[in-house]
């Protein structure tokens, strides 16, 4: 697919005066001498969910694992992630301990080779939860919380590998909120799983927002129009727009964006 | 050619190869079965070996090669662990990362007996660990290393990366993730590579002839004082392996029954190895169910 | 989890011993074992030797309780060099000192602990009983190559060498050889591989201890001599040597008790007879390292 | 909310778990290296000897073609060739690894793709059990099976490199089709899968897809397999007719490099020529070692998808 040449600086953020729940000042990723992302400004709203959209390779991935800096290891990211007031995106912050404030959900279900509940427990543990009633309420929360409680109460200590696609990917969800988390990322948590399975997770996030800020990769436009709050248009490595979901869908302010959700890309 | 013509003949030829494999295997381990069993008995089980008479059986050998596999293991398991951990999980990908693993794989082709003399030299004499359990231990701990370490290295690889990140995004260690979810999973690995390199412990003599030595003192099968030295958990007596007895009376054996002492020995040797195997992949197996929760 | 946590804090303890030790092996190379404790005496060298000796000691233990000896084999070259730099106590060797490059005899005690006879062999099929000295030699320099030559049946030679450097190459080759080299074939460093491959490869021809002889082979007179041990005793067979347990000049006592063991005539007509060596006590000859031969 | 800000900037029980971690594995490898380290240099030293202290010409020792140690030739150096054994263990070496490779690979996709429930259980177990045979075990079974069979094949004695290849086929086999099951097990499923929707036979994805994609694990375990062979000293010198050689065909006596080396090294003294000559020879074997490894391992880049 050959792209248009957009002009970057044609660029538009809508400014909201909420609640932010994370702030990013001009982010860079490298690989390497590749500079993979650029200047990435963006807030994000406590409570909304904030929809991350654009065509493959446009960098809305790169960005969002920058967030509890998943990249630490591949890649060089520059420019700050301010989280209460702080600039996590530093060698002095406890990597671990940002994590435990800002979770994620992977595109493909993951859950641990583990039962069901210790799937749930093993990070709580190793945090410093033992008390075993304690333990159980947290399972039992985070799986109502993913809307799998009741598919899974009487199989708690079954292999997670026996779940579905969709029930897995909700266990990863319960897994991530277990931790109590402010923040969650989620990168396209429902392209790989079937309608039916999407539906589920899209009214579980629907559910959680009211606990959690999320950000939400997602290379569907429906999907962005019907959960988030917010969207944000990203194209070749650069964030392009910012704004209310339903006005990005129906009138953005840049052309690149128009093009993408009008379908008129390349 | 025809694809389809193309893979008729590839799969017979697979088939054929492996029927030409386990025929080869199957010819040998039944010529060592079939020549050893008859001269299996209760007698040469539990009977001490005789230097010169007849009718000497191989009690202390049989109990010393699994002794020394088991002390071999305690020394070369976690490092090799720790090894393959490092490989696998923190080696960053570049000429010095080759360089190790080459130097590993090198290692592996040094043949047995300029390893048993250069331990008997650094350890059964410079540290006067003296011709024991311990030296032969050591000894077999450089053949078990590169095998042992290659193979946790590729368990560990061949675990989805997705745990990883699984692990990471829930603020856990890197190492807790290594050690909680990764290694459970790659446990089935791991045991084939112990188990391979446990036949190595079993099978070498060249290199234990300078180190653990090939004579076998009496020992006592009610002392269970490790440091008394005729107690058979004692790791600083001289032992003889199976291996190492079956090499003996091959080459220099003057007992009259030396062939039918060696022919039952390998029968014996290939039955532990057996039972050992299969013990090995049972507790593997349980192993695995348990910590990650499939039945 | 608790197993692994123990696991892998012996990893550490392992490693970090493993890097000491490593930097102990560097350092230390002439910290040589002037320590043995008075009574522990290790025995190594010649695998021919080992079972007697071995057994030796087994009694020896029983009946001197306090006695630690521990035997090895390794090789007569192995034994000669250790005794020589004090690692062991005593180095059992198949070959006189004085014939071992490397090694000053000067520095070495002999203590000869029995005879062994050795005879050449070949397989059955060759039809060979009875060879003169000169076509002996002739076969294993490789002037002769086929067993008609010497009256047996038509069929090549396949000559079987022992190892280089072996007390029994050694021997053989000073008695038999005289000084002439021995035509390049087949090595092989054990009475048992040499007995397996002679008796079972068509027109092959060794040479074995007296004990690994069987029915499974064929063991040749020379010049109508037979190799048995009244023969060796008085020298009309030529090819034999002693077994020899080397000490250092100044022999640690306790090794020398057992020595002496050994040499005892309950020893030299007991064991040293059921093991198929000659007793050193029926010897009516003595041979020096240059195989010159006295009467006693 | 202070709370949070000040558990972010302090070091957790993560932080200390994963420096803990990373200190004992890397102890490990170090300790590995070390141990390595040791016993090059160890060879190295008693190996170099030869040339620096008996002042044995290097090009000589790796050209000459007569080895008798202990004696010396018309012009009184000593005669320390080691052609023969070195053309010898190549021999082996590359013949038995040649010979066992399609076979190894051939089991291992057997039991991994083509029949894995039948297949797996049963050869695993049996490939297992071979390593643990004494070689001692495999000499004599060599000696009472393969050397007469190749001797009312092919006449002369049986004793040679071809009996060597065959009797170190079957040793190494069992390391390269284990290892090779590894590399064919890491390859992930879906590209199986993805290859026979696109309609690919099963050939095609096995040669294509999989052997492709498992190719610098294969190659590893040749390897392996080749330093096992290269190794291997009891069972080829009996097979084989530990004569020091040149080999003129596949059915004459020869030695290699270990089977020389593990005869003569009982009987010969430390320090003194015959012994340091030996030592070269296991120095030649480790540079030979090396050698094959970087070729493997540079064939092998060149065949690797994944760059």
């Amino acid at each position: 697919m050959a792209f248009k040449d957009y002009d970057f600086n044609d660029t538009y953020f809508a400014t909201f005066d909420d609640e932010k729940a994370l702030v990013t000042k001009d982010i860079q990723v490298y690989y390497g001498d590749n500079h993979a992302f650029h200047d990435g400004n963006l807030s994000f709203s406590r409570n909304k969910i904030t929809a991350l959209i654009g065509a493959s390779g446009s960098g809305k991935s790169t960005y969002l694992r920058c967030l509890n800096r998943m990249n630490d290891d591949v890649a060089r990211v520059t420019g700050q992630i301010m989280y209460r007031g702080m600039n996590i995106n530093s060698s002095d912050v406890n990597v671990y301990e940002v994590r435990s404030h800002i979770g994620m959900v992977f595109q493909r279900p993951n859950p641990f080779a583990k039962s069901i509940r210790e799937n749930i427990t093993f990070a709580l543990k190793q945090h410093g939860l033992k008390n075993k009633s304690e333990l159980d309420k947290r399972v039992e929360e985070s799986l109502r919380g993913a809307s799998l409680w009741d598919e899974v109460k009487d199989r708690l200590d079954k292999s997670a590998l026996s779940l579905s696609g969709g029930q897995a990917q909700r266990l990863c969800i319960a897994r991530a909120i277990a931790m109590k988390p402010d923040i969650l990322l989620m990168d396209e948590p429902a392209s790989a799983l079937d309608p039916i399975s999407t539906k589920n997770i899209e009214n579980t996030l629907n559910q959680l927002k009211k606990d959690y800020t999320i950000i939400i990769v997602t290379h569907n436009m429906q999907q962005a129009s019907r959960i988030s709050d917010y969207t944000s248009f990203f194209h070749l490595g650069h964030a392009l727009e910012f704004d209310r979901t339903e006005r990005i869908f129906t009138n953005p302010h840049v052309k690149a964006t128009e093009d993408y959700i009008s379908g008129n890309f390349g | 050619m025809n694809p389809k013509i193309a893979n008729k003949i590839a799969d017979a030829v697979i088939y054929i190869l492996v029927a030409i494999v386990v025929i080869i295997l199957a010819l040998l381990i039944g010529f060592i079965l079939i020549t050893g069993i008859p001269h299996i008995s209760w007698h040469f089980l539990t009977s001490v070996s005789q230097s010169f008479s007849a009718g000497g059986g191989i009690r202390d050998q049989l109990f010393n090669s699994i002794y020394l596999l088991i002390l071999t293991l305690i020394i070369s398991f976690p490092i090799a662990l720790g090894s393959g951990i490092y490989l696998a999980e923190y080696a960053p990908k570049n000429w010095f990362t080759s360089l190790i693993q080459t130097a590993i794989e090198v290692l592996s082709s040094l043949p047995s007996i300029i390893v048993g003399l250069f331990c008997y030299l650094l350890f059964v004499i410079e540290f006067q660990l003296g011709f024991s359990i311990l030296s032969g231990a050591i000894a077999l701990t450089f053949f078990n290393l590169p095998l042992l370490t290659r193979s946790i290295q590729e368990s560990l690889e061949s675990v989805p990366d997705l745990q990883r990140q699984a692990g990471a995004s829930l603020g856990l260690s890197r190492w807790k993730t290594i050690t909680g979810i990764i290694f459970p999973i790659a446990i089935p690995g791991i045991i084939t590579g112990i188990i391979l390199s446990a036949g190595r412990v079993f099978g070498e003599a060249a290199a234990l002839i300078y180190t653990a030595g090939e004579s076998a003192p009496a020992i006592s099968y009610s002392n269970f004082n490790p440091f008394n030295p005729a107690s058979f958990l004692n790791p600083m007596r001289p032992a003889e392996t199976l291996a190492v007895h079956i090499w003996k009376v091959n080459t220099e054996g003057v007992t009259p029954d030396a062939s039918q002492i060696s022919s039952g020995s390998s029968a014996v040797l290939i039955i532990v190895i057996l039972i050992f195997n299969l013990g090995a992949h049972y507790l593997g197996k349980h192993l695995y169910d348990k910590m990650t929760a499939s039945k | 989890m608790l197993s692994m946590k123990k696991a892998l804090s012996f990893v550490t303890i392992l490693g970090v011993s493993g890097v000491l030790l490593a930097g102990c092996g560097n350092s230390s190379k002439s910290g040589s074992s002037s320590s043995s404790s008075s009574t522990k005496i290790t025995a190594v060298g010649s695998t021919a030797l080992q079972p007697l000796v071995e057994q030796a000691a087994t009694d020896y233990q029983n009946a001197n309780s306090g006695a630690s000896i521990t035997v090895q084999g390794g090789g007569s070259g192995t034994g000669l060099s250790q005794v020589q730099q004090k690692a062991v106590q005593i180095g059992n060797s198949d070959i006189f000192a004085e014939k071992q490059s490397g090694i000053k005899a000067s520095e070495l005690k002999d203590h000869q602990v029995a005879v062994v006879g050795m005879a050449p062999v070949v397989n059955k099929d060759a039809g060979v009983k009875n060879v003169t000295m000169d076509q002996l030699k002739k076969i294993f320099t490789g002037k002769i190559t086929n067993w008609k030559q010497v009256g047996g049946k038509d069929e090549k030679i396949s000559v079987v060498n022992r190892a280089k450097g072996s007390g029994t190459r050694a021997t053989f080759e000073q008695a038999v050889l005289g000084g002439a080299t021995a035509v390049k074939a087949q090595e092989q460093d054990s009475n048992g591989t040499v007995q397996k491959i002679v008796s079972s490869t068509p027109g092959a021809v060794s040479y074995l201890a007296f004990s690994f002889l069987n029915n499974k082979l064929q063991a040749l007179s020379i010049d109508n001599v037979k190799p048995t041990d009244a023969n060796v005793e008085t020298n009309k067979w030529k090819i034999w040597s002693y077994e020899h347990m080397y000490t250092p000049a100044t022999p640690n006592k306790e090794a020398e008790k057992f020595i002496k063991y050994i040499q005892s005539s309950k020893v030299q007509n007991g064991l040293v007879k059921k093991l198929g060596y000659i007793s050193i006590s029926n010897m009516k000859v003595t041979k020096d390292a240059n195989n010159k031969v006295t009467n006693k | 909310m202070d709370q949070i800000k000040a558990k972010l900037m302090k070091p957790s029980k993560e932080t200390k778990q994963e420096t803990v971690g990373k200190i004992i594995s890397y102890t490990c490898i170090v300790a590995i290296m070390l141990l390595v380290l040791l016993v090059l240099y160890f060879i190295i030293s008693f190996g170099m000897s030869t040339f620096t202290k008996n002042n044995v010409n290097l090009w000589s020792f790796l050209s000459g073609t007569n080895w008798s140690p202990g004696q010396v030739d018309a012009h009184g150096n000593p005669e320390v060739g080691a052609l023969p054994m070195i053309v010898t263990s190549f021999a082996v070496t590359i013949l038995s690894a040649l010979v066992a490779t399609p076979f190894a690979i051939a089991v291992s996709l057997f039991m991994t793709i083509i029949a894995p429930k039948h297949g797996k259980g049963f050869l695993q177990a049996i490939i297992e059990l071979l390593v643990g045979i004494p070689s001692v075990v495999y000499g004599y079974i060599g000696l009472t099976l393969v050397v007469p069979f190749i001797r009312h094949l092919y006449g002369g004695t049986g004793f040679g490199i071809l009996s060597g290849t065959i009797v170190l086929f079957v040793m190494v086999l069992p390391t390269i089709t284990s290892l090779t099951v590894d590399s064919l097990k890491a390859v992930p499923r879906y590209y199986l899968e993805a290859s026979l929707a696109l309609g690919a036979t099963r050939w095609q994805t096995i040669y294509k897809v999989i052997l492709r994609a498992a190719t610098p694990g294969i190659l590893t375990a040749i390897i392996f397999g080749m330093a096992r062979a290269f190794g291997e000293a009891l069972a080829v010198q009996m097979v084989i007719g530990n004569a020091t050689l040149m080999p003129k065909s596949l059915l004459t006596p020869a030695a290699t490099l270990t089977s020389q080396l593990t005869t003569g090294i009982g009987n010969t003294v430390m320090g003194s020529l015959p012994n340091n000559a030996l030592w070269s020879l296991a120095l030649i074997l480790l540079l030979m070692s090396l050698v094959f490894n970087i070729a493997v391992k540079f064939v092998g880049s060149k065949g690797d998808l994944n760059k």
